[in-house]
């Protein structure tokens, strides 16, 4: 019985602030990257600012409307939504501690943000071959910058998930790779919320 | 030991006192309105402050000294940690304070905003500013000439500046003006000032723009208002002019470049020189809405 | 093959450079030669490189930041004696370029390379022990972000040999340090050097965050938290808000000088303004960060000399989270000259002011906590007490710099220099050296001599002030700041005058090294034997000095503000009954771990090529980095269990040295 | 040696009760959470694209959608709710929002202010100045 399950015991004893004593390593774990991931968010805004404040310094070259398609982006915040649920399916089937449905739920995680990578970059190539390179104006330095920044995190995800999923495989469902599991999981759900926040500001309201 | 330091630093602030009243320059002797304003602001500020830090700074030697562990005359109050009417006082003695000096700053920033209008019965100057690697210029539109490192100008005369930089930040600065402002390539600031007296005035950059830095000095001369129409008289028309091929070799970087003039300036050079890859105005172009968006 | 590197890059042809080098150089192969003859390195591998407890860490982390101080200040005194010599048609001994470079590694090496890993260093030190745990949150990544933080003070070191420094001031404003203004490797020193450091005070602050929040002694609920561990935990909140903007900021600067990006070029649309922006959304939290943990210091120094509980904990409190918000709405400040609109400027004016308030009540707090207490003279309280004159002086010109008028013709002068001097020489570094002589005998088991502490104090006070008043009147006089020359000779009697207040702080200095010395050497008449040497109150001063690996033998049991002081008591009031021997259990504690040293190699082979554009080796530190922390991941065993006997043995004889 | 339960972990699943049924609701949480993005989202697709909506209104209600929908992501998706066993980790993210709000809304206000004031003249503003 891991100590992950055993506090799902969860006896209902609201005991508010921790005055019994340190948090156990799972509960500690989680706070720490839940920190990090609050540090992650704030440096996008910063990002976000600069984006906001440069989107109209085209320097005579294209602007997001003439950029922009909606239907990729449609289709890649389909694909990030889904892969967000499916994460959260498998770390159900890590509860359930079932390799099977870890792998699965892994597997379609994986697929899902790699599909999104995959059309992200090819919304880049496409763009770059149009001349619309970063090098061109501010407003493109900033719009790779942030996209591409989420886009980096996409794919660390993804490396990051590969290496869990061999973890899983070489050791089973320790408690060290546990947390390390919960902590991705957080981390893709993250990601996908800063993704909302950049399909609204850049693409939606950028491409009006 | 601590009164021979007491002496030692009444002689240090002897010494400056009688520096400044000697050598008198910078801040502590203004020369226009801005400045005065500007001096006045700052020591009342200072006084108001000085109010309560020297007591504060009274009270702690004083109290650390008479609790001091040797003295059995004071009372030792072990488990003495809160009391409510002294934490009033505390948060509200610099809570007052500040409201006070807030009421100041808010009102001096509007009131000594750099490009507001200096009210005079005078017309103002108007003197175009461009921070070069490493040297000032000095643009006079209406008056068609310029000058580097030396900027001439009116007593009792309000002078309207416009500045930029042709590359990297500076600060333009004459400490006995008051306000100083940036200037930055591709923006323009502005600034009002004036000298009451003649007189001259040293001024600098005030902000790093590289290895020529400490040479990026000029001179302030207010001169009698003939004087000064003197100067143009005889500036206008003579020696060199300020076009887009003399201004890019001036651009060059250059360090404690001699004080110079231009007899003539093209039309619209500081427009060129702060957008240059801006083609010259159309007349279409003024019916556009503003696309300087910020979100 | 080998990007932009090649000979030019060495000084050869700059005569000074050449020895101020060469002697470094010398200097390290000396101590390395030394540790090999003697052969240390085993020990120092095993006790010391590979360790992840948080007291050897701390340690570490503090001695960073005394080698790095030292760098700091021969940059200071070369700047004080530059500027005492190049008046009128002089140019002094430093050519610009050369002086430029001082002022920005002086200005970058002592607030991220000194100020931010003493307090970090401190923090690291005593936190855990405050809590009453036996660790931080993360060990391993505490020793991570050690080491990052070694990787950017080495490659930093490593720019005075190879190549040059930035030559734009300690925040690099663009367009000046763009590609077209600062070609050279000198700005990208600078940036990787600090982005990679700055990762590691990131992690750090997470870590730091998390431990106080989730790890404390059973019983220690936050209102009954040393106020240490309450103004650690907003330094270290702000450090987790602050860095990532200063990360996101230099790598877009990063970004326009690699790949020709536009951001804050004045060309391609891009906005220097922003920079200038984001760097003190940054900076001036930056500045919280440095001085909150001082003021804890002082709140543990004064308190426990006084023999009394801090005045007003609550409101201790409430100020410190007050300043930690506030230092979010205050950064315009750092240029009203820029020509933002009155309202703009009055508004973040008056913000700024508003911090006066709750530091001046914890002034305030400190002064009660004297009032009817027994205060015992020793070096802390003359740190203290120095700091509470000279900081409340320099918190003073603070808030005239926020009146947007005053700032206006104060602005870059000397004037401002000699404020934040005023504030961290006399709020953070005093609070430094408080916090030094206070901690070192927890740490070492013995005390530092007291008179030589004074000796160093009395230095460092007088100095200061010799060093910075003159600069608040050149201030005035209208000098600006960063003059490698100047023309007005009435400026040179205050700057000799400065430049002998730096050499009185160099006698300070030299008195904190003999200090140190003549310590070690008596240490046998200094033995901290029962772990309390100041009759203190927290709960560091429970356990032995130094303490063991695990720090408490048993959870200790919170049952009040100033926990030790209340058990203290109570032990008197109630004499103990023929000792019921406590149930011991085993310990496991983390293992060492190479990881943090190894990845902060990493960091260094691919900060280097990354400066000097060496792609091929780019690639190999990123692979050995990424290899390093799947090894770390593989890991089978982490912890190692300390038996019941060890610990019963080292208890008992803390208990005997205390009851005896 | 367990230690007592005192507060969740960021993430952790929000049920109680033996694992199946921990399963079955988290289940139960995520098909929620995907069901309202999906709504959330498609609205705010149609709202940019439409037509149909009052132009200057529209930016405003796709801020809306996507504060709705972080929200959404925060509560089904990482579980971060406001039991009183969570004040710990919603504390620590409305921290993290407000600084993001000081910083972005600060910078925002500082930019467009300097910008707005250093414009050369009325002119010149309507021809270039697209920083
Ligand atoms: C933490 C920050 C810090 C500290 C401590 C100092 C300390 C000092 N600084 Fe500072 N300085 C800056 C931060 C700091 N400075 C910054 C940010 C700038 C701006 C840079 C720029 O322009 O971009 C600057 C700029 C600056 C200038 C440039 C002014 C100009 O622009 O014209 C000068 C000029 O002399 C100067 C002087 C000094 C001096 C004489 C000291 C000395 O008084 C103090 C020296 C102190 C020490 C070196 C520390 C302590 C020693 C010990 C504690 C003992 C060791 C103990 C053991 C071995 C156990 N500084
Ligand atoms: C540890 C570092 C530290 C600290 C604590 C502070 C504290 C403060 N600072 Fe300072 N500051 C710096 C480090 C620091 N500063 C640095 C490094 C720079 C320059 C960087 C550069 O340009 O290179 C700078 C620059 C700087 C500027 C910019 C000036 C300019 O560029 O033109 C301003 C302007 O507002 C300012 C203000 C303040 C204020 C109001 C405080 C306040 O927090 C002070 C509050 C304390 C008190 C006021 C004293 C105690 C209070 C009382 C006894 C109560 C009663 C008093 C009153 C009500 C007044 N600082
Ligand atoms: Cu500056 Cu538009
Ligand atoms: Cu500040």
């Amino acid at each position: 019985m891991t100590a992950a399950t055993l506090s799902h015991g969860g006896h209902g004893v609201p005991t508010g602030s921790s005055t019994d004593g340190p948090a156990p390593k799972r509960i500690v774990v989680a706070y720490g990257f839940w920190i990090f991931l609050l540090s992650d968010i704030i440096m996008f805004s910063a990002i976000f600012a600069t984006y906001a404040v440069l989107a109209n310094a085209t320097n005579g070259g294209p602007t997001g409307r003439e950029l922009f398609d909606y239907t990729n982006v449609a289709i890649e915040t389909g694909c990030l939504l889904a892969s967000s649920f499916t994460c959260g399916l498998m770390s159900l089937a890590v509860h359930e501690e079932s390799r099977l449905g870890t792998y699965l739920g892994a597997a379609a995680t994986f697929v899902l943000g790699a599909i999104f990578l995959a059309l992200e970059l090819h919304e880049f190539a496409g763009m770059i071959a149009m001349g619309a390179t970063p090098q061109r104006s501010a407003f493109l330095s900033a719009f790779f910058t942030l996209v591409g920044c989420h886009g980096a995190h996409v794919a660390i995800g993804l490396l990051w998930l590969v290496v869990m999923m061999a973890q899983v495989w070489a050791k089973g469902f320790r408690q060290t790779i546990l947390r390390r599991i919960a902590c991705f999981s957080l981390f893709w759900h993250a990601l996908d919320i800063i993704w909302v926040a950049l399909f609204t500001i850049v693409y939606l309201m950028g491409g009006r | 030991m601590a009164a021979a330091r007491c002496r030692f630093g009444t002689a240090i602030f002897v010494a400056g006192v009688a520096a400044t009243l000697g050598g008198c320059s910078g801040v502590l002797d203004p020369q226009g309105p801005i400045a005065s304003a500007e001096k006045t602001i700052l020591f009342n500020s200072l006084g108001i402050m000085l109010a309560i830090v020297v007591p504060t700074i009274l009270a702690t030697l004083g109290v650390a000294w008479w609790f001091r562990a040797s003295n059995l005359r004071a009372k030792y109050l072990p488990d003495w940690e809160y009391s409510g009417r002294i934490e009033m006082v505390v948060w509200s003695i610099p809570a007052m304070t500040v409201l006070l000096l807030g009421g100041i700053a808010w009102v001096g920033s509007h009131d000594l905003d750099p490009p507001k209008p200096i009210t005079s019965t005078t017309n103002p100057v108007e003197v175009e500013v461009v921070s070069l690697d490493w040297k000032w210029l000095f643009i006079y539109p209406d008056l068609g000439i310029a000058s580097v490192n030396r900027l001439i100008v009116p007593a009792g005369t309000p002078i309207s500046f416009t500045l930029t930089s042709d590359g990297v930040m500076n600060s333009f600065f004459v400490p006995q003006l008051g306000s100083q402002i940036y200037t930055m390539a591709g923006m323009t600031t502005h600034l009002q000032l004036q000298a009451d007296q003649p007189g001259s005035y040293p001024g600098l950059s005030a902000q790093f723009s590289g290895d020529g830095f400490s040479d990026m000095r000029f001179t302030v001369d207010a001169v009698a208002p003939d004087k000064f129409a003197e100067w143009v008289n005889a500036t206008r028309g003579k020696g060199a002019a300020l076009d887009p091929t003399s201004f890019a070799e001036l651009a060059k970087p250059s360090e404690a470049v001699a004080v110079a003039t231009y007899g003539a300036v093209s039309q619209d050079l500081f427009q060129a020189i702060v957008h240059p890859n801006v083609p010259p105005a159309e007349p279409g172009h003024l019916s556009q809405p503003a696309m300087h968006k910020e979100n | 093959m080998l990007g932009k590197l090649s000979w030019d890059a060495l000084p050869f042809h700059e005569p000074i450079d050449m020895i101020v080098s060469g002697l470094m150089i010398l200097g390290v192969i000396a101590i390395l030669a030394w540790l090999t003859v003697k052969g240390h390195w085993p020990y120092l591998w095993r006790e010391w490189l590979t360790s992840v407890d948080h007291k050897r860490i701390g340690v570490m982390y503090c001695v960073l930041a005394l080698v790095m101080l030292l760098r700091g200040f021969a940059d200071a005194l070369m700047m004080r004696s530059q500027q005492a010599l190049a008046a009128g048609g002089a140019q002094g001994y430093l050519p610009p370029e050369h002086y430029d470079q001082i002022f920005s590694a002086h200005g970058t090496i002592m607030i991220f390379f000194m100020a931010m890993p003493f307090m970090i260093g401190l923090m690291n030190f005593a936190l855990p022990l405050q809590l009453g745990v036996r660790d931080v949150a993360f060990p391993t990544l505490n020793s991570v972000s050690l080491w990052l933080t070694a990787s950017g003070v080495l490659l930093t070191n490593v720019s005075l040999v190879v190549g040059e420094f930035a030559r734009t001031g300690w925040l690099a404003y663009p367009p000046l340090s763009e590609l077209k203004y600062s070609p050279g490797v000198g700005v990208d020193y600078y940036l990787w050097s600090l982005q990679i450091s700055g990762v590691g005070t990131l992690l750090s602050g997470i870590n730091l965050v998390t431990t106080i929040l989730k790890m404390r002694a059973p019983g220690m609920s936050y209102m009954r938290m040393p106020v240490f561990c309450w103004t650690a935990l907003a330094s270290n909140l702000l450090i987790v808000a602050a860095f990532p903007i200063l990360t996101a900021t230099f790598a877009m600067l990063l970004l326009d000088r690699y790949l020709g990006f536009h951001f804050f070029t004045t060309d391609g649309g891009g906005n220097p303004m922003m920079y200038i922006n984001l760097i003190w959304a940054w900076g001036h939290p930056e500045v919280y960060i440095l001085i909150l943990p001082a003021f804890g210091v002082f709140s543990e120094v004064i308190s426990t000399f006084s023999g009394k509980p801090l005045f007003g904990y609550r409101s201790m409190v409430a100020a410190t989270l007050a300043i930690c918000v506030l230092s979010f709405v205050v950064w315009l400040h750092h240029f009203f000259t820029m020509g933002a609109g009155a309202d703009v400027n009055g508004f973040f004016g008056v913000m700024t002011m508003i911090i006066a308030v709750p530091t001046g009540v914890k002034v305030y707090n400190w002064l009660f906590t004297m009032y009817g207490g027994r205060l015992r003279f020793t070096a802390p309280v003359y740190w203290s007490l120095g700091f509470m004159v000279t900081f409340v002086l320099g918190g003073m010109t603070g808030v005239l710099l926020a009146v947007p008028p005053a700032d206006f013709v104060l602005h870059n002068s000397l004037f401002l220099i000699a404020h934040f001097h005023n504030v961290i020489i006399g709020g953070l570094l005093f609070g430094a050296m408080a916090g030094y002589t206070y901690w070192f005998p927890k740490a070492f088991g013995f005390t530092l001599h007291e008179g030589w502490g004074k000796a160093s104090f009395w230095c460092w006070f007088v100095g200061f002030y010799l060093a910075f008043m003159p600069l608040y009147w050149l201030g005035l006089m209208g000098m600006t700041r960063r003059m490698q020359h100047y023309d007005n000779m009435a400026w040179q009697p205050f700057l000799l005058v400065a430049a002998a207040g730096a050499l009185v702080i160099l006698c300070g200095i030299l008195c904190t090294i003999i200090q140190l010395v003549v310590s070690i050497r008596d240490r046998a008449g200094h033995r901290d034997r029962t772990g309390d040497p100041w009759d203190g109150r927290t709960l560091e001063w429970s356990i032995p000095s130094p303490p063991p690996s695990w720090n408490f033998a048993l959870m200790p049991q919170v049952e009040g503000e100033d926990a030790y002081w209340y058990m203290k008591r109570r032990a008197r009031e109630e004499p103990a009954g023929p000792g019921r021997t406590p149930d011991y259990e085993p310990i496991e504690m983390p293992l060492n771990s190479s990881t943090g040293f190894v990845t902060a190699f990493f960091a260094v082979v691919t900060g280097f090529a990354l400066i000097w554009h060496i792609w091929w080796m780019v690639g190999l530190g990123l692979v050995g980095a990424f290899v390093t922390m799947l090894v770390f991941a593989w890991r089978d065993h982490d912890e190692m269990e300390i038996p019941v006997e060890e610990i019963t043995r080292m208890d008992r004889a803390h208990r005997a040295e205390t009851t005896r | 040696m367990e230690t007592p339960l005192h507060d969740r972990a960021p993430g952790d699943e929000i049920t109680a009760g033996d694992r199946r049924n921990a399963t079955l609701s988290g289940l139960q949480a995520y098909l929620i959470g995907l069901g309202l993005a999906v709504i959330l989202t498609g609205t705010s697709f149609w709202a940019a694209s439409t037509h149909l909506l009052w132009m200057p209104g529209v930016p405003i209600g796709l801020a809306v959608l996507a504060v709705a929908q972080m929200g959404i992501h925060l509560v089904f998706f990482l579980h971060i709710t406001t039991g009183p066993d969570n004040t710990n980790n919603v504390l620590a993210l409305a921290f993290g929002v407000l600084i993001v709000f000081l910083v972005v809304a600060g910078s925002l206000w500082i930019m467009a202010n300097l910008n707005a004031n250093m414009m050369p003249s009325p002119e010149l503003m309507n021809m270039q100045m697209q920083h």
